[in-house]
């Protein structure tokens, strides 16, 4: 696209940026544009949840930031290499431009603004309406998203090599399924019996390390009834590769009957948990016999 | 040893010793006899007192003793390469002396040597050969990589793998351009005759080859599944050949000390006169600056490694949640020093870059202050950030906010790294040279790498794309994208003046092409395999996934293939074909390329006096960097303030 | 100092000239000061997240009691090595070498005296490094610590060494400026009080953390 | 040096090159127990397995371990088990280790067996009392999981060194399971049986050939 500029190098430079800026811009608007327009809706982790759609929104935001500064230093590096070549084995001086001045200021200035607006809008995406963009925050979150109903517990345990979930209000049932209500706001208790996992479903737009002796909260409003995937996202040992499983999003009514039934299917082992705990400190402690 | 010194210019006896009396001595035979020796009694005693610890018992697995192996071992390597007979001369009050060590022949390769130059084709050598067992490990990893379910190696082989492949390119990468060409080049950069510490230097190399071998060793005690970041309690709980990798990163923290300790008491002290702040090269800067980092990150890491093996071998709890230690206080202590170490790895490819700018651009450095500016910006900047690993841990969820501004605040001094190469390229005469392709080159894979580590910093994208692909592409376009090709361009640029032969410019080029190309294709797709749901690590993934990874896998073969060029041509160009390359091949106004090839043991015949700074090309009037007098000669005399 | 054309005569006449040599020293043990202080204040970070975060209580169980006798000891024999080794320094500056010799060996066998109260310390405490957040920072912190003393005071025993080593050097004919060495003791004596004194301040502090609060 | 001298040096180096990377890749990374077909039985397979509190043998003597046991009755040390696609699988586990105990008492139900049942010498149980598991026989990408009574700890004759026989102390649980499409999938241990690792999640516990391994369904 540059190459036909290329015999035109003159020996001032206001041409070659007055091109420059050209190039750049056009470029900037149609890949802008493609960003937003063409990628921006098939951009992960989509829609499936409200904390999903905020990620995305920054994923979008974020491309569409990036596309122009790749541009200009792509256009630029490019133009250079076109305009600027030196063919033949001549050994000729370029001019000798020290640099300094008001163009060090304005890229200092800009890159800045540019930088704390981006953490600006981090920021506010965490303490936004999602409370923390589906997060691990800890046990103590920024604050705890709004909705009709109080936020359903679930206790995600990691351990070596498997997932299950606890339901302290449905009599601390443990399941090796995760199924939760859409619509509602759902807070995951994260932790883990062993060494760190970290609990990762990407439609959901959740990822919560599982930290031994640690409650990892992160909060999540999916908002249609569909099935998410779970993987395992910190090295945790010889399986971590296969400790994934497949979760439900379902209707409030069909959440009700599944918890039911697994009441009823686990009553053998719900007898035997501890009770219920934010995090446990599993006995054997050390060098088990 | 103060009585040998004074044989030193005495002629040589005019009967060679026979061949094999000269092998006899502090050298790299006695060395690896003693090292092996050192593992077997290091393990016997290892053994015999853990007998009747309870800790030890019934695992198979004594780490006590695997550790005793592993310092022995390099304790007779030491003693071995003579390392002890200087301080324990100086502990009987013997004076201080440099004599014996810097000598000619080939045999100062293969054993303690003083000069600069010498352990900077030690550490070329050495790198370059773990560089290629480390990226040997990528090629399996892609392998495995080819189907979504294992098939190659069963998953711990696969971890295995990746933890060898992560850690050893960590390790060597941490000195792979402060090693071979800080350690040879800022000395004469500066105008001295050797670094401040000549036996430092030479400890710190020797230092490298035992930490990559002991690393290999994990293979023969059932590798460590871990990966480079040996998260602990995970490394509580793992197998033997967790002990070699904690062992190797610790010895690779105390190189990276040393190393960092000597280059910025060299650039401190030992510049030439004249040689003033703002005409230091730019490559001196970026080696400054990495040196403060790994002063203050390196031992961070050692201590940190201390930690886990106490855990390991004296029942401690540092990480046992249950037992009054803490997961995070790995994570925390490890990314103090993991985040820093980001910035060990790219500084210096950033001070490469910006050196080979100017000369094939024929211009001056665009903006040197800035350039210096935003080097020691990311320097301070590095040690602020390392919560940013710990988004999603659980971490305080108030401190987020401040590692997300800090975290994005280094794309600033970043940036302006962007703004030096751009400018100095503007209105240039480009040539396009190896050397100078890979520069170029490295703008656009950092560029691509910073940018993606944007997505990184801001917590929302962090959450989905955290411990997934997106990282893995991220960091292998800043580090390999970045660092390994400013690593090739100092190699295509600076190893003729090192070995005083060309390379093959054809095969060079094909290198260049083969490895721009396919490294985009390589890590490019991750970015989108990432983005997708795939985590970090794994062997077994979404079958949707495998049309990417299969593409992946394919050019990752390629792009080996193209370091194989490189080989070849290293190997064809210094054995076989043997082109003698002029003292300035590249029309440099560096102060190492106003040296004859090759250059003395002594660097200069007297102490230069700078008159210029290095970049001045085009400049109406610039004197030359220093007025150097008639050609130096090997072994002219002693210094003169 | 031998100028460039002069044949080389004495042995340190392939260093250096003593004022760089000096300036290598100072700029050096700065630095490994300060990497000294970094290893060592991971475990001080240890300690104070282990004891915040006080993990299942298991922070600093009530039958884990170190020895206070011992610790005190400890702490005397680091700032006597530290007072012994200033005013050797002081002595080194008024040129009295004998002096130096006194206090500086005095420092030594202090040091030398906390290492060994460190080792007793760790054969004596009567709970295991098992026993939870606290035991494992004391126990790691005096396994590294000792480890850090006994290295500085290799350097430490080396310049007791040399300056022995420098009277003698007085009576060696050959060397063209015989001054040379004890010209480069002093800067070696400044340069190693910074690395000591770094090391004692630490050492302090580990007293107070671990023993006293 | 003549051109022929460093050709041939060259050609060695690449040939020793050549071999290390060969001896790795044989010996370490496609190392590996040698898979065990189970033996076919009315409708599937039998496959019959004990575990023993101490292998006895090189490399880990003390390592607790899985052996299983092929057509004509020999006992193998390996944890890859080939079985039929689309069939019933029928376990039969020869327990001759004592109770360690779950970490996570939700592994003493049984799962994903044929009827959610499994026999611990002749009786039908759904679950055991947590503490008395000694390991559990796991797939969980087939969501089989089934834990395993571990003997008295003061039973008589305990076994020590694999393999272990009929007289000595042990207990026999059978489950069936079954299978559908053919695929590869790991198996392993929930109980943290490791003994002396911190844990009781470190060696045999991470360790394909011991606590952990692959059911290959073909």
């Amino acid at each position: 696209m540059t190459s036909n500029l290329a015999p035109a190098a003159a020996p001032s430079g206001e041409p070659h940026i007055r091109r420059l800026i050209v190039i750049w811009v056009v470029l900037s608007a149609i890949g802008v544009a493609l960003v937003v327009f063409a990628l921006g809706p098939h951009m992960p982790p989509w829609t499936f949840s409200d904390e999903a759609r905020d990620q995305r929104n920054i994923n979008i935001m974020l491309a569409a930031l990036a596309t122009p500064v790749l541009l200009a230093v792509w256009m630029a590096l490019v133009y250079s290499i076109v305009a600027f070549r030196q063919r033949g084995v001549a050994i000729v001086d370029g001019t000798p431009i020290h640099g300094g001045g008001r163009l060090e200021v304005a890229w200092i200035v800009v890159t800045t603004l540019i930088v704390v607006s981006l953490a600006v809008a981090g920021t506010a995406a965490l303490f936004g309406t999602t409370k923390g963009a589906g997060g691990g925050q800890g046990p103590d979150p920024l604050a705890v998203p709004h909705g009709s109903l109080p936020p359903l517990q679930v206790q995600v345990i990691g351990q070596q090599w498997a997932w299950t979930f606890r339901y302290p209000a449905f009599g601390g049932v443990e399941t090796t399924q995760i199924a939760i209500p859409a619509g509602r706001v759902i807070a995951l208790h994260v932790t883990s019996l062993d060494v760190n996992h970290s609990f990762w479903a990407i439609r959901l737009g959740v990822k919560a390390d599982a930290i031994p002796g640690s409650d990892n909260v992160a909060f999540v409003r999916p908002r249609r009834p569909g099935s998410f995937r779970i993987r395992c996202a910190e090295l945790c040992g010889l399986w971590h590769g296969h400790m994934f499983t497949t979760g439900l999003v379902l209707t409030p009514a069909a959440f009700s009957s599944w918890i039911r039934r697994q009441v009823v299917a686990n009553a053998a082992a719900t007898r035997t948990l501890p009770p219920y705990s934010t995090h446990y400190f599993p006995e054997p402690l050390r060098r088990a016999g | 040893m103060s009585d040998v010194a004074f044989e030193q210019h005495a002629p040589r006896p005019a009967a060679a010793p026979p061949w094999w009396r000269r092998l006899i001595g502090f050298n790299l035979l006695a060395a690896s006899a003693l090292g092996i020796g050192g593992w077997f009694l290091g393990h016997w005693v290892g053994t015999r007192i853990t007998i009747g610890m309870d800790s030890q018992l019934g695992t198979d697995q004594n780490d006590i003793a695997t550790f005793m192996g592993f310092l022995f071992a390099v304790s007779g390597w030491l003693i071995g390469l003579g390392f002890l007979n200087y301080p324990l001369g100086r502990m009987l009050g013997r004076p201080p002396s440099l004599r014996e060590k810097e000598e000619e022949g080939p045999g100062r390769y293969f054993r303690l040597c003083t000069d600069h130059k010498v352990v900077g084709m030690q550490y070329f050598v050495t790198i370059l050969l773990f560089f290629l067992i480390a990226g040997l490990n990528a090629m399996f990893i892609r392998a495995e990589l080819l189907t979504p379910k294992e098939k190659l190696w069963n998953a711990n082989q696969y971890l295995s793998l990746v933890g060898l492949h992560g850690t050893m390119m960590l390790m060597m990468m941490s000195a792979a351009i402060l090693g071979p060409f800080a350690n040879y080049f800022v000395p004469i950069m500066i105008g001295a005759r050797r670094m401040a510490f000549p036996r430092l230097e030479s400890l710190s190399f020797w230092l490298v080859p035992p930490a990559g071998l002991i690393l290999l060793s994990a293979v023969a005690l059932g590798g460590f599944p871990t990966g480079w970041t040996g998260y602990a309690p995970l490394a509580n709980t793992a197998r033997a050949g967790m002990d070699a990798y904690l062992f190797a990163f610790a010895l690779i923290g105390l190189s990276m000390t040393i190393v960092g300790a000597n280059m910025l008491a060299t650039v401190l002290t030992m510049r030439a006169p004249g040689m003033t702040w703002t005409r230091l090269p730019i490559f001196v800067w970026g080696v400054i600056c990495t040196s403060v980092l790994m002063v203050l990150a390196a031992p961070v890491l050692f201590a940190t490694l201390s930690m886990v093996a106490l855990d390991r071998t004296a029942d401690t709890s540092f990480f046992l949640a249950s037992a009054g230690g803490s997961p995070f206080l790995y994570t925390n202590l490890f990314w103090f020093f993991g985040h820093p170490e980001v910035y060990i790895l790219a500084l210096p490819g950033f001070g490469v870059v910006l050196e080979i700018l100017p000369v094939f651009s024929r211009k001056p450095l665009w903006g040197y202050r800035l350039a210096v500016a935003g080097m020691l910006g990311v320097t301070l900047l590095s040690f602020m950030v390392w919560q940013h690993h710990l988004f999603v841990s659980g971490m305080n969820a108030d401190l987020r906010p401040f590692y997300m501004l800090t975290t994005e605040l280094i794309s600033v001094p970043t940036g302006f790294i962007f703004l030096n190469g751009l400018g100095t390229l503007w209105r240039g005469r480009i040539r396009f040279t190896v050397p100078m392709l890979f520069a170029m080159a490295f703008f656009s894979n950092f560029l691509i790498g910073g940018l993606s580590g944007v997505f990184l910093s801001d917590v929302p994208s962090d959450v989905s794309t955290h411990g997934s692909y997106f990282v893995m592409a991220h960091f292998h376009y800043t580090i390999m994208g970045g660092l390994v090709f400013a690593l090739f361009a100092a190699t295509y640029y600076w190893l003729p003046k090192m070995t005083g032969l060309r390379f093959n410019e054809t095969l060079a080029k094909i290198h260049f092409w083969g490895m721009f190309v396919f490294f985009n294709f390589t890590f490019a797709p991750l970015f989108v395999a990432g983005m997708l749901g795939m985590p970090r690590r794994v062997s077994v993934y979404s079958s949707s996934l495998q049309g990417i990874n299969d593409f992946v896998s394919v050019s990752a073969f390629l792009l080996g293939l193209s370091m194989l060029v490189f080989l070849i041509n290293l190997v064809y160009s210094t054995v076989f074909a043997r082109v003698p390359a002029e003292a300035n091949p590249w029309h440099s106004r560096g102060l190492e390329f106003q040296l004859p090839t090759p250059i003395p043991v002594r660097n200069f015949e007297r102490t230069p006096v700078i008159e210029s700074g290095p970049y001045e090309y085009g400049v109406p009037g610039a004197p030359p960097v220093a007025a150097l007098g008639r050609p130096a000669v090997a072994g002219g005399g002693g210094s003169s303030p | 100092m031998s100028s460039a054309d002069a044949p080389i005569v004495s042995p340190y006449a392939e260093l250096e000239p003593p004022e760089i040599l000096a300036h290598n020293l100072q700029v050096g043990a700065r630095v490994m000061a300060a990497a000294q202080s970094f290893a060592l204040l991971a475990f001080v970070f240890a300690y104070f997240y282990l004891r915040t975060l006080n993990s299942n209580g298991a922070w600093r169980p009530r039958h884990v009691n170190p020895s206070a006798g011992i610790g005190v000891a400890l702490a005397a024999c680091l700032v006597l090595c530290a007072a012994a080794y200033f005013v050797g320094v002081r002595r080194l500056g008024d040129g009295t070498e004998r002096g130096w010799r006194i206090a500086a060996s005095a420092a030594l066998v202090f040091g030398l005296g906390a290492f060994g109260l460190i080792v007793a310390q760790l054969a004596s405490i009567e709970f295991g490094p098992t026993s939870g957040g606290y035991a494992s920072v004391f126990v790691g912190w005096h396994a590294f610590y000792a480890v850090n003393l006994l290295l500085v005071l290799v350097w430490l025993e080396t310049l007791v060494a040399q300056s022995l080593h420098t009277h003698t050097q007085h009576l060696a004919p050959e060397s063209g400026d015989v001054s040379a060495p004890f010209a480069v003791m002093r800067p070696a004596g400044d340069a190693f009080a910074v690395v000591l004194s770094v090391a004692i301040v630490l050492g302090l502090l580990g007293y107070l953390l671990l023993y006293v609060v | 040096m003549s051109r022929g001298a460093r050709l041939l040096a060259v050609a060695g180096a690449t040939a020793v090159a050549v071999a290390l990377v060969a001896i790795y890749v044989a010996d370490f990374l496609a190392a590996n127990p040698t898979p065990l077909r189970a033996a076919p039985a009315p409708r599937g397979a039998q496959l019959t397995l004990q575990t023993v509190a101490s292998y006895g043998h090189d490399p880990h003597p003390d390592w607790v371990s899985y052996l299983a046991r092929d057509g004509s009755g020999k006992w193998h040390h390996t944890t890859i088990f080939k079985v039929p696609a689309h069939a019933l699988v029928r376990v039969t586990v020869y327990q001759y280790d004592t109770a360690t105990g779950l970490r996570n008492p939700f592994w003493s139900q049984v799962r994903g067996t044929v009827g959610n049942t499994m026999t611990v010498d002749g009786r039908t149980l759904h679950a055991l009392p947590p503490d008395d598991a000694s390991h559990t026989f796991a797939i969980p990408e087939l969501g089989v999981s089934v834990p395993l009574k571990g003997v008295g700890d003061n039973a008589p004759n305990q076994c020590s060194v694999a393999p272990c026989t009929a007289a000595q102390a042990h207990t026999t649980v059978t489950f069936t399971f079954r299978t559908g499409n053919p695929g590869r999938f790991r198996w392993q241990c929930f109980v943290p049986c490791a003994a002396s690792f911190v844990f009781g999640n470190g060696g045999p516990m991470q360790s394909i050939g011991w606590m952990d391994g692959y059911v290959q369904v073909v």
